[in-house]
């Protein structure tokens, strides 16, 4: 332990020339996309405004390439000053392991609990009554975003559900058009997930998940899902898959593709293509069947450190991120919703009206899937929907067996 | 040494005074192996000169006909890798602090161990030796943690010494094969000579066998600059945040799109980062060639 | 005080006994030849000597030293190997004092002995040549340059001329035994070239599986072969060797329908062995027309091969064949019926169940 | 004088060999025995690394029940086929993708270098053109090359998109998003990638052979490709064990280039087992270590007999 200190000191003397006012703090994320970095931007402005500075240390390839990344440099005592992680369940062993700062005090001190909604979110960052992350936005995957001018041109109706595209889509294959387009790995995932919970609803859709209800898992509803899926299929083959989520909905924004099922962030692509909800592209919440959303959303980890400064900055750093200006300045860039609800989203494009509507109305909101299961049992769900989705050759019956057992075997 | 360096001339058939068919079989079996070696190439470079409206219309095949450079320039200077739109030029040096170092302590380490294998052999060297080659084997990803902690404990975690060191440990198997083998292939008897003229360990290596190593040390040169410079994962994890190495800035920019992927970028990007090895191919492949043939063939 | 001296050696590679036991004593100045066929453990005895191998038994003294665990360049030795191994970055004078540098002596003191040693070996005008740019006879020359500068006791050649075509082993080997009378230094020399080891040795030490078969005197060796190997190994063409008996309380050799005379033998008691074979060689026989009983073997001859001052005739005996060395113009024409007359003083007559020397 | 103690006989040998030696146990050793103890434990995203929280995390072979149950390493459903009295095996999985890769990667790239080195060796004009041109792709790291063959053999964009543009309307080239055919195009990009150093050892090893072995065989009248095949290819042992090394144990780790060309899609048909590894690193370290395990075991089981019997006789000298 006393070599980690020593190490753990010498890299802060190493990473912070200047002990003073100014202190550096470096900031590991995964957000390189336009949309992403553009928000990244006002985080780095606000922090920087309270004369300390943020040092970007983006990694981009998501969590795959990041998280062992920022393990190790949190392991090897040489942390970054703030990190994003994904809340729930992957920090719990960091945590438990001492490794993270405590933001109680902080929290109270400016009464998160109170300023910040839904509840939920400052629940999966708090551990034994101890806060150990900040939540910065909201966001919802279920969302299906489609281009409007493609149906139009075609003297088409712009669909309001994924029964009305599916409805569309011989006649958009006939234009040349893809009618859903598609990424490889976890949107895949996430398709799947929001086609299971628009469907099904949102009460059975957590039972699954939470309370792992095997009787609804393999149930003849879920059975129909996994039907109509294998049905959806034959629109996104493999060779018209594309390597990046931004990619997919790049061809939607290009015209290429019609649709695409994609979390909120994807309006930040939309907006960075100066495009204008309800006019140009429909976001359509609950893939249009059925107005649900669940309340992801990312939060930043401060891991633990022993040079006060950097903790100093660190805890004003927390502050900083909470505060509503820059709540409204980040999430208009991100595309996800604001942590409070005090703030002045007159800005806001119709599809986080929309959004923020569904959120007030609160039944039709749920956990994020990492606060309801591990990650690695999401892993494996999401192997088998990838799979799935690519092998037309896999009946549903079988694809709906093997969701069955990952549930079953999935730690409580 | 003449005579070794004599045995690189072509040994195979003499060369007939005319075009035979056989000859004619050999330059177009080697001229269609060449268009496939060459076709990636040209298809990054072609698309590194074009404007973007270009790429998404046209055919990745045909060259523009208005090249541009703006990718380039781009991706070298203002390509955004996250929060700053610096291009991969904030990350050239840094490669070059974390590729020299490692390249020479590697080697070093590398070559003194295959000259102890060779020469010097002890009690259970061959069991180390066996062990080092079935290391080469083992998936680096599961050595992260175990490094993480060592490199911690050596109180390195985080400097350049830590990725100079992750670095030995992996060109280590390889390199002492290689090594290894040359050393084992020079002339036993300049060994015993040394050794009668009173040499030792260190003089016979530095005094005698190094001057004859000038192939293999240039192919161990090639092989770790070009593993080093392209390394991603340990340079990110064990450099510290300050050392970043170039292909960090790569990876951020070829593994997302900001506002539709910029292909043209992606490769001048791509072929920028990969500068430093291609010129040492174009310019080594001659004597890496030659040490190749001095160190693997026997031993 | 030997100048040599070596003591039960025994050297093993893992479980392979290489060398057995070995006992091998070197007067000052002497000139001893180590010679057998490959793999007969006679390099692998010299490199224990320079201490370039490591016994696994036995003792090594060099000048009444025991230099058992000395290290190569404090045995008072220089070698000289078969493929010169010079390094090939050096120039001559640098290979020549590359020891003398290691071992910090004066630059004056190592001027002079290179000077000295070029001059003896007539190497001076390559001095500041590379070794690539020697032809072989004068790479072997600096690699024997480079033991002599050491000014040492004993020096060690091992198979020196084997790399150098006929001619120049000649010249150099006549060289060398020019350079053993003008140095007067212990030398021992492995070769597998008996006309080598005739030629140069005081003693030659012949040597099978390991162990020394026979130490002695050229001339002994020859004409006394210890044993059937030493026989057939020392001499070409080879000894020729005819099983069968002896008889009539070891006063006759009998063998097929032949019987001779064995009065005359210069050896042991021969005594009645049911086993014994006969050893001749070619010079020691006479081709002769009449049958002399006792003293002759009935032979056919098959083919000749006349080889300038004299030639070989090969003959059959009772099916086997066998070889006369005979002057030129008596070369008889094949398919003659011939009678060889037997020297028995000269014959060596061994046992056949131990291979010794009766 | 005593026989000195051995302990420090070639003690400078000892001494240079050193970081070697802790490198070997230290890391080598040290690290695959914490793989294959860990692997019986729950560890799951934090390393952990002492006994006691061994004790704690012990979970037998769960993890490799787990492994060998998961479709995703490993799955030889038997299929019969109507009418057909035999079984047909088809392993799909991580591991079998990873074992085809092997075979025909080393297999392509042994013969085509040996080929090209062969072509080389016959006393052409611009020897070092074609040279650089087959090695320059070595120099690139295979994230590049991933990305580069990922764009050519995209259906969409690549090589049938532009065939298909000149006009030929029938050209398909779609083995990247075909689920039977995927791990063929990732051997063609991995064949892209190393054939050029594999060239550059073999036409090595043919400088080496003794230019009399060609007048022996031009006398006896051997054609020259039997030459090649039956005299010289037999002489170049050395050469094509460490070439075998490199080739196999590059694509026994293969691992970047998968991700950067398909990313184990279609679905998950191109995983193989070094994606699994790290995939699972990040959420499910037992999983992780316990296929590694399996994967270090197997290579073992393999290797080690082959290198005592190539490299061990070489100790004396």
């Amino acid at each position: 332990m006393k070599a980690f200190t020593m190490a753990a000191v010498l890299a802060a003397t190493v990473a912070l020339p200047s002990v003073g006012m100014a202190t550096d703090l470096e900031v590991t994320h995964w957000w390189t996309s336009g949309g992403e970095a553009a928000a990244v931007a006002e985080f780095a402005k606000a922090f920087d405004a309270t004369g300390n500075k943020w040092v970007d240390g983006a990694i981009a390839g998501s969590g795959d390439v990041a998280r062992p990344i920022i393990i190790s440099r949190i392991l090897g005592g040489n942390p970054m000053g703030a990190t994003q992680l994904n809340p729930g369940k992957d920090a719990d062993d960091l945590i438990a392991a001492g490794l993270m700062q405590d933001l109680t005090e902080l929290a109270a001190a400016e009464d998160w609990a109170n300023i910040l909604r839904p509840a939920s979110q400052l629940e999966s960052c708090t551990v034994d009554g101890k806060v150990y992350c900040v939540p910065v936005n909201l966001h919802s995957a279920q969302w299906m975003w489609t281009n409007r001018k493609v149906f139009t041109d075609l003297g088409m109706e712009p669909p309001k559900n994924i029964d009305e595209l599916i409805a569309a889509a011989p006649k958009l294959v006939e234009a040349g058009i893809q009618p859903l387009s598609m990424a490889q790995g976890w949107p895949v995932g996430l398709m799947v997930n929001d086609v299971l919970v628009a469907q099904a609803g949102v009460e059975n859709f957590v039972k699954v998940y939470k309370d792992r209800d095997l009787a609804i898992a393999g149930g003849p509803e879920f059975g129909k899902i996994f039907e109509t899926l294998a049905n959806i299929r034959q629109y996104t083959p493999a060779d018209k898959m594309v390597p990046q989520w931004n990619e997919a909905v790049g061809l939607v924004i290009q015209g290429k593709a019609a649709a695409n099922i994609m979390g909120d962030w994807a309006g930040g692509e939309f907006a960075v293509a100066n495009m204008v909800a309800g006019q140009d592209y429909d976001c359509l919440p609950g893939l249009g069947v059925t107005p649900v959303l669940n309340t992801g959303g990312d939060v930043f980890y401060f891991p633990k450190s022993a040079d006060p400064a950097v903790t100093e900055a660190q805890l004003k750093m927390a502050s900083t991120l909470v505060t509503k200006e820059v709540q409204v300045a980040f999430n208009l860039k991100k595309g996800s919703l604001p942590m409070r609800a005090d703030v002045d989203l007159s800005a806001a494009n119709d599809c986080m009206k929309k959004g923020l509507e569904i959120l007030d109305g609160s039944t039709a909101v749920f956990p994020n899937d990492i606060q309801m299961i591990d990650r690695d049992s999401l892993n494996q769900i999401n192997d088998l929907f990838t799979e799935f989705m690519a092998n037309p050759d896999m009946p549903a019956a079988d694809a709906q067996a093997k969701f069955v057992s990952i549930i079953e075997a999935a730690p409580k | 040494m003449a005579n070794k360096s004599s045995a690189i001339v072509p040994s195979g058939a003499k060369p007939k005074p005319f075009v035979t068919p056989q000859r004619f079989l050999v330059y177009t079996v080697l001229t269609v192996c060449a268009v496939f070696f060459l076709f990636p190439l040209y298809i990054m470079i072609i698309t590194s000169l074009k404007s973007i409206q270009e790429i998404q219309s046209g055919n990745i095949f045909i060259p523009t006909m208005t090249p541009t450079l703006d990718a380039w320039e781009k991706a070298w200077n203002s390509a955004c890798t996250g929060l700053y739109c610096e291009g991969v030029k904030v990350g050239f040096w840094n490669s070059i602090k974390i590729t020299v170092p490692s390249t020479i302590v590697s080697i070093i380490v590398a070559s003194l161990t295959g000259y102890s294998m060779a020469n010097w052999p002890f009690k259970f060297s061959e069991v180390f030796f066996t062990i080092l080659l079935l290391s080469s084997f083992i998936p680096y990803v599961v050595m992260i943690y175990p490094l993480v902690i060592i490199t911690r404990e050596l109180g390195i975690y985080s400097t350049l010494p830590a990725v100079v060191l992750v670095h030995t440990i992996f060109g280590l198997p390889l390199l002492t094969l290689l090594f290894r083998n040359y050393f084992a292939s020079l002339p036993a008897e300049l060994f015993k000579a040394a050794r009668v003229d009173g040499a030792g360990y260190w003089q016979i290596f530095f005094q005698v066998f190094a001057p004859m190593s000038v192939p293999i040390f240039t192919v161990a040169v090639i092989l770790q600059v070009t593993g080093i410079w392209n390394d991603f994962l340990f340079g990110v994890i064990y450099a510290g945040p300050t050392n970043y190495p170039m292909t960090v800035q790569l990876n951020n920019i070829v593994n997302s799109a900001q506002g539709g992927k910029a292909y043209n970028v992606d490769m001048a990007a791509t072929i920028l980062t990969g500068l430093v090895p291609l010129a040492i191919y174009f310019f080594s492949g001659k004597y890496f060639v030659r040490g190749i043939a001095a160190g693997a063939v026997k031993g | 005080m030997h100048s040599v001296s070596v003591k039960n050696l025994t050297l093993k590679f893992g479980s392979a006994e290489v060398l057995k036991n070995l006992n091998l004593d070197v007067e000052e100045g002497e000139f001893i030849v180590l010679l057998g066929p490959s793999g007969c453990g006679k390099s692998t005895l010299l490199n224990c000597l320079a201490g370039l191998l490591e016994l696994t038994e036995g003792q090594i003294h060099i000048k009444g030293k025991n230099v058992t665990w000395a290290e190569p360049s404090e045995r008072g030795i220089g070698m000289v190997f078969q493929s010169y191994a010079l390094y090939p970055q050096m120039t001559v004078r640098g290979n020549m004092s590359f020891g003398l540098k290691i071992a910090g002596l004066p630059k004056a003191e190592i001027a002079k002995r290179v000077e000295r040693a070029s001059e003896i070996l007539q190497i001076g005008p390559l001095l500041d040549r590379k070794p690539g740019a020697l032809s072989g006879g004068q790479r072997q020359r600096v690699a024997i340059g480079r033991a002599l500068v050491r000014e040492v006791d004993v020096f060690l050649f091992d198979e020196p001329l084997s790399n150098l075509d006929a001619k120049l082993r000649s010249e150099l080997r006549v060289e060398l035994k020019r350079l053993h009378n003008r140095l007067k230094n212990t030398m021992i020399y492995v070769t597998h070239d008996q006309i080598e080891a005739l030629t140069l040795a005081d003693r030659i030490a012949i040597m099978r599986g390991g162990i020394i078969q026979q130490l002695d005197a050229p001339q002994t060796i020859y004409n006394r072969p210890a044993n059937l190997f030493v026989a057939g190994f020392i001499g070409s063409p080879a000894m020729n060797f005819i099983k069968g008996e002896t008889v009539d309380g070891g006063k006759r050799f009998k063998f097929g329908d032949v019987s001779l005379d064995l009065a005359g033998y210069e050896g042991g008691a021969i005594l009645d062995r049911p086993k014994a074979i006969l050893g001749l060689r070619p010079e020691h026989l006479t081709m002769v027309d009449a049958a002399i009983p006792g003293h002759t073997i009935p032979a056919v001859v098959e083919i000749d091969e006349p080889m300038g001052a004299d030639s070989l005739v090969w003959l059959l005996v009772e099916g086997r064949q066998m070889s006369v060395r005979v002057p030129v113009e008596h070369r008889p024409a094949p398919g003659k019926q011939v009678h060889l007359k037997v020297d028995i003083a000269k014959a060596s007559l061994f046992d056949e169940t131990n291979e010794l020397r009766i | 004088m005593d026989r000195p103690n051995p302990l420090f006989r070639n003690l400078s040998s000892k001494l240079a060999s050193l970081p070697m030696m802790l490198i070997v146990l230290g890391v080598f050793v040290g690290g695959t025995l914490w793989t294959v103890l860990f692997s019986f434990t729950n560890i799951k995203i934090l390393p952990i690394f002492t006994p006691k929280q061994w004790m704690d995390g012990f979970v037998g072979l769960a993890n490799y029940k787990r492994l060998f149950n998961s479709d995703r390493w490993m799955s030889c459903p038997a299929i019969t086929k109507i009418g057909q009295e035999s079984w047909q095996f088809k392993c799909t999985g991580a591991m079998p993708n990873m074992i085809t890769y092997a075979i025909l990667a080393i297999i392509i790239m042994i013969s085509l270098g040996f080929l090209l080195a062969v072509m080389m060796d016959q006393k052409i004009r611009l020897e070092g053109m074609f040279r650089t041109i087959y090695l320059y792709p070595f120099a690139l790291s295979f994230i590049v090359t991933g990305h580069v063959w990922a764009w050519i053999m995209s259906p969409e964009y690549g090589l049938q998109n532009a065939m298909r543009q000149m006009g030929w309307e029938s050209f398909s080239f779609g083995w990247i998003a075909d689920r039977n055919m995927v791990m063929y195009a990732i051997v063609i990009a991995g064949i892209w990638q190393g054939t050029g150093f594999v060239m550059a050892l073999m036409l090595a090893g043919l400088r080496g052979i003794d230019e009399d072995i060609w007048k022996a065989a031009k006398v006896d009248g051997i054609p020259a490709w039997r030459t090649y095949l039956q005299i010289v290819l037999p002489m170049m042992k050395a050469v094509m064990v460490t070439t075998f090394v490199l080739v196999a144990s590059g694509a026994v780790r293969i691992y970047d280039l998968v991700v950067a060309l398909t990313d184990g899609g279609p679905g998950i048909s191109s995983d193989v087992p070094s994606r699994y590894i790290y995939q699972n690193f990040s959420a499910n370290l037992g999983q992780s270590l316990s296929a590694s395990t399996v994967m270090l075991v197997s290579m073992a089981i393999v290797l080690i007999p082959w290198i005592r019997m190539e490299f061990g006789k070489k100790s004396q000298g």
